[in-house]
């Protein structure tokens, strides 16, 4: 598609470099309609669940089974006045939530949804995430400024320093999975799940990557800002932390923001650990039961799968938010810092270990797929004794000590 | 404290604020009246110094409704529906409190089987105040399934008791010397079959709440305090029950039939946030043993029993002792003995007492409403001083103060 | 020595916990909704309901009020009740104007305790809402059931027949 | 609805006296004489005052005002009335005066003190719940209380003119003319 874009300019007569910008308008816009829809749908999922999860409805008046609820929720705040107060900085409020939206969205266009479908490929694409990632914070401590409010700048600061601690836990996990697979690009991360003999087990979250994704999964709920890491927006302190003063679509932009990293940060989990866009019993599923080699519908079962897979992760996301209460900023620096960071070095050093000890052809395990191998036992043997000692030693070296738990005396019948 | 509320408060003029040089110091935080988390119209005037709470400085009135005030202007009998707004999550405790003074000061005698109604509707209104607590304290922290639990059960309650009150919240039930109508039929069974089922639900409370890392590490060591600081600020309740003190109008001066039940008063060891919440959950199944009990203990049984038992002639079912309304007295032109009384009650939260003196009018010369959460209320600045921001919500949602009742 | 206390440690313990809390609030997704979608659903309201203010009239639909003011007396809302009424020539009472503003009412059902007619009752309707404060004025008209109404609530809520 | 209010016989004939409770009873012919407290606080070289008994049977002493603190010292040490219940304002249109009910965590006694008089000895320092309460007196009493820390309005408004609970405060603010129907 780039290409026949490059052929309708050039054949304008217009210069080549012009369809490189042409080609980011369009590709944005394409990622940023799927972006909203999948947004749509996962603010009616959140309230549906968490409705659910506590034994009620949820919204069921807009629209058969409530699901035009958030296109009228969209509606409404499109509509309602952007007020900017007094004292605030009129420039940097507004771009407060421009620039956390952007990079929230544009990291779609990372995603490999099928082997063909990917807005940009590039070779250090994970390295491009989390840059990406990182640069929301921007805005949310911008916003936290300029709303001249003191829980907005609680908010804001509470999240310059969440997103630092989280950054790096996140960063140094995903590197396990860089170390394993040999390769930063996220294709060749799915790929190289495509190798070991039992589909999902197979798959870098339980055949050597346990513990790096326990660790990721962790900060990225962190990343994204939700409970139980929403010390941001604590809503019981903190009112509603940085957007408190936000409203229209400054505040629908947060809004959606939001659950757009939730979506592409699910999306990364399914990538680095859960075998991307192939089917839990290795492979595809069409090819291998019903030997269809047609591109589209291949292509077809490889969305279906990621996507399904990335809405397990946003569900169990959901899940969490109905259940976990919210931990403290200085708990939440001390989990990382004490606990995430050195914990997800021991595991890169220890992923390091293994694959120098296994290591073929620059990829680990590389025994072709569906074949059973004396190598895979004793690597699923010594991962699983590792990320043991791994947790039961962290929890007991660093995991602060509290106290015995009081019980109740009861004072006489 | 002065340093909150002296700070100079000129107008300054737009755009100024961010061109400030911005204090690196001290911060003055204006929580409330309204906040989400301060449970009512509270106003707390917080000086933090980056997340670390230096000073905070309660600031109440905002929910002033002038009860003791309307008391003098008031027949007793006019005044009464208005004291269930006093407290309102637990409304049968003023009224029992008030309906008790005058009892006192007139010498009416209260039968047998209304003391039991009494106390099974007063122990059911516990656990269901304390269920509100323990949604809106899980909230504070961040929990939002347990808030829905706790109000799902807390339905239950509220439609017991509007079968036998006819409201929800404002029950008006309880008359001077016993009440306005006996139970409608079946009543008793409904609110045992509410003790078996509430007792699952608490069960799945404490599995989602009592272990769970994040709670522990939010409340654990979070807000102690000694008991004798408590009882020297006149804390009395759940939170001094936390700190290690066994407290319990219901043990110590029985009233209506406490001592005719058995039950333990449960008392907590560290008196932090932790254990403030296990004494409550403790408590809320207590009162279940007593409900469980007094529907067993109570004379005459269900209605329908007691009806039938009329019925058929029995004259011991017409006994005074097994009526409900008691002594009745005329509530048009009725007017009370002079006389002074305080009574207390062990309400949710704490000693809920009512100082009445009558002086042989209608009215009432004066109603002075002891609030539990008034006086517990004070000591928040004592357990706030050097704590985290955060803590703020937790500790305060721990002593459970409901502001209706701070500001009468 | 780190396995012995497994059960103290901190993450295991905890992530043993924390997932019997996820699974304790998963399990809520397959019980029914507690919800009534109430405009659809109403709530079943007891006998005993504090509701709408309401006056039975006898059977044949004439004024049951006898114009005693015992309700306004012990109305704790100052004023809420207002009557006028006068004796005909047969020394009968006629209510000649009955108003209740249930925009400041409470609900606490102390008229209907003091009624020594059984006039004054409260209904299970609680849909009062309107659009002006004038409207929630009540005079004896709107106040008032009709004769077979009337009839039927005291049959329902055991009250004596009036003729 | 079976129990529509009879005419029963009345408790007690009141004789519609519209002074106070408290003088009415002390008129009344036996003296009330010392209960425990009381005498624990003679000895102490304290001049308490017995008053009836209220209904509950609690023992009432009055305190002069200026000894107030030391009767309240004397109670909490030697008496183990630790926990103040409350501090009650009541005006007796001649003399205000401040009710204290006191309680006893360790033996479960309970007390009444009561002093009369508009300038009255904080006991914030014996009790420092006593803050609070003193507080609202002060507000809706206009009692003073010497030595309190930080004595200003509570529940009115800082502004508010005058003291709400006083027998003679009329209502002529004209801030609340919203209020009149």
């Amino acid at each position: 598609m780039q290409e026949l874009l490059t052929q309708l300019i050039t054949g304008f007569g217009l210069p080549a470099w012009l369809s490189f910008f042409l080609w980011a308008v369009v590709l944005y816009g394409m990622v940023a309609v799927v972006g909203q829809v999948a947004v749509v749908f996962m603010v009616l999922m959140e309230r549906k669940v968490l409705a659910w999860l506590t034994q009620r409805k949820g919204p069921n008046r807009v629209g058969p089974w409530g699901t035009l609820q958030t296109v009228a929720d969209g509606v409404k705040l499109l509509f309602k006045e952007s007020i900017v107060g007094p004292g605030q900085d009129w420039f940097l409020f507004t771009m407060g939530p421009v620039i956390f939206f952007a990079p929230s969205f544009v990291l779609y266009a990372l995603i490999p949804f099928t082997d063909r479908l990917v807005g940009i490929t590039m070779p250090l694409g994970l390295l491009f995430v989390f840059a990406l990632s990182s640069l929301s914070v921007v805005g949310i401590v911008l916003s936290g400024w300029a709303s001249n409010n003191k829980y907005s700048l609680l908010g804001g600061m509470r999240s310059a320093s969440q997103a630092i601690s989280y950054e790096i836990p996140l960063v140094l996990s995903a590197l396990g999975v860089a170390v394993a697979a040999g390769s930063l690009d996220l294709k060749t991360i799915v790929e190289a799940q495509n190798q070991g003999p039992f589909g999902l087990f197979s798959w870098y979250w339980l055949s050597i990557l346990p513990v790096s994704f326990v660790i990721f999964h962790i900060a990225s709920i962190a990343e994204v800002n939700r409970i139980p890491f929403d010390l941001p927006e604590a809503e019981s302190e903190l009112v509603s932390g940085y957007n408190t003063e936000y409203s229209g679509m400054k505040f629908a932009m947060f809004f959606l923001a939001e659950y757009a990293s939730l979506f592409a940060m699910s999306a990364l989990v399914v990538v680095l650990f859960f075998g991307g866009y192939y089917s839990p019993v290795g492979g595809l599923m069409l090819e291998r039961f019903a030997g269809v080699h047609d591109n589209t519908l291949l292509g077809l079962e490889m969305v279906t799968w990621t996507v399904l897979k990335t809405y397990f992760f946003i569900f169990f996301a959901m899940i969490i938010r109905g259940t976990l209460p919210r931990l403290k900023p200085d708990q939440l620096m001390a989990f990382s810092w004490k606990f995430l960071i050195p914990l997800s070095l021991l595991n890169v050093f220890l992923v390091a270990a293994l694959k120098m000890a296994w290591m073929t052809d620059g990829m680990l395990l590389t025994a072709g797929p569906f074949t059973f191998n004396l190598t895979y036992w004793i690597t699923y043997g010594l991962t699983g004794l590792m990320t043991f000692i791994v947790l039961v030693g962290f929890g007991q070296l660093f995991g602060h000590k509290q106290p015995p738990l009081p019980g109740l005396s009861a004072a006489g019948p | 404290m002065s340093m909150a509320t002296e700070q100079p408060t000129q107008s300054l003029p737009q755009g100024v604020y961010l061109e400030k040089d911005i204090d690196a110091g001290e911060l003055t935080v204006n929580i409330g009246p309204q906040h989400p988390s301060t449970h009512g119209v509270l106003r707390l005037i917080t000086t933090i110094d980056g997340e670390v709470v230096r000073d905070i400085e309660p600031v109440i009135g905002y929910l002033h409704r002038s009860k003791e005030k309307m008391a003098e202007s008031r027949s007793l009998f006019q005044y009464q529906p208005t004291i269930d707004r006093v407290e309102y999550l637990s409304a049968f405790f003023d009224h029992y409190v008030f309906v008790t003074s005058l009892e006192q000061i007139a010498g009416l005698k209260v039968p047998k089987r209304m003391q039991y109604v009494r106390m099974i509707t007063m122990e059911l209104n516990r656990i269901a105040s304390h269920l509100l607590w323990f949604g809106t304290f899980l909230l504070d922290l961040g929990a939002t399934s347990p808030m829905f639990y706790a109000f799902r059960d807390r339905e239950k309650i509220f439609s017991l008791f509007e079968q036998l009150t006819g409201a929800r919240m404002m029950y008006n039930y309880y008359r001077f010397g016993g009440a306005n109508a006996d139970m409608p039929e079946g009543w008793l069974e409904g609110a045992l079959d509410f003790c078996d089922d509430f007792e699952q639900r608490i069960d799945e409370y404490e599995a989602i709440v009592t272990k769970n890392p994040i709670f522990l590490d939010r409340t654990v060591g979070v807000g102690v305090v000694d008991a004798e600081t408590l009882i020297a600020h006149g804390v009395t309740g759940p939170t001094l029950r936390g700190s290690g003190v066994a407290l319990d109008q219901r043990k110590d001066n029985p009233y209506c039939c406490y001592d005719e039940v058995t039950f333990d008063v449960p008392v907590g060891q560290n008196g932090d946030c932790y254990d403030r919440y296990l004494v409550r959950m403790a408590e809320m199944r207590e009162s279940l043993k007593i409900i469980r009990q007094a529907v067993r203990q109570i004379p005459g049984g269900d209605t329908a029993d007691l009806m039938r038992r009329r019925a058929e002639g029995d004259e011991a079912a017409n006994d005074i002792e097994l009526q409900i309304a008691g002594q009745k007295i005329n509530l048009l032109t009725y007017k009370a003995p002079p006389g002074e009384v305080m009574t207390t009650v062990e309400s949710p939260r704490g000693f809920l007492g009512c100082y009445l003196i009558t002086d042989g009018t209608p009215k009432a010369y004066r109603c002075k409403w002891r609030g539990a959460s008034f006086s517990n209320l004070t000591v928040l600045p004592l357990l706030m001083k050097g704590r985290l921001f955060p803590d703020l919500m937790a500790i305060f949602g721990s002593i459970d103060v409901i502001l209706p009742e701070v500001d009468r | 020595m780190v396995f012995n206390d497994l059960k103290d440690n901190k993450v295991t313990s905890g992530m043993v916990e924390i997932g019997r809390g996820l699974k304790t609030v998963s399990q809520h997704m397959l019980r029914p909704p507690v919800t009534l979608e109430y405009p659809e659903v109403m709530p079943d309201l007891s006998k005993r309901f504090h509701g709408r203010l309401t006056l039975l009239t006898k059977s044949d639909g004439s004024d049951l009020c006898i114009g005693c003011k015992a309700c306004a007396r012990v109305c704790p809302c100052v004023d809420l009740i207002q009557i006028e009424m006068h004796r005909d020539s047969a020394k009968k009472p006629v209510i000649d104007r009955f108003t209740i503003d249930m925009g400041r009412c409470i609900y606490c059902g102390n008229c209907t305790e003091v009624c020594p007619v059984d006039c004054i009752k409260m209904l299970n309707d609680f849909e009062l809402a309107d659009y002006s404060r004038q409207a929630l004025v009540l005079d004896k008209a709107g106040l008032s059931l009709s004769g077979e109404e009337s009839d039927r609530y005291r049959q329902t809520h055991g009250l004596e027949a009036q003729v | 609805m079976s129990d529509e209010p009879k005419e029963n016989d009345k408790p007690k004939p009141s004789d519609g006296a519209e002074k106070p409770a408290k003088k009415a009873e002390a008129a009344a012919p036996p003296p009330p004489e010392l209960g425990v407290c009381g005498k624990l606080l003679e000895g102490a070289g304290l001049k308490p005052v017995a008053l009836p008994a209220d209904a509950a049977g609690t023992e009432t002493v009055q305190v002069d005002g200026g000894q107030l603190k030391q009767a309240c010292e004397r109670l909490r040490d030697d008496a183990q009335f630790d926990l103040l219940l409350s501090v009650s304002g009541v005006d007796n249109k001649t003399t205000l005066t401040a009710v204290y009910h006191l309680y006893s965590t360790k033996t479960k006694a309970k007390l009444v003190v009561k002093a009369n008089g508009d300038k009255l000895p904080s006991v914030v320092s014996v009790w420092p719940g006593a803050d609070w309460h003193e507080r609202e007196a002060y507000d809706l009493f206009g009692i003073q209380f010497d030595g309190h820390p930080n004595l200003k309005r509570i529940l009115m408004p800082d502004d508010w003119v005058g003291h709400p609970l006083r027998k003679d405060y009329t209502v002529d603010d004209p801030r609340l003319v919203w209020n009149e129907r």
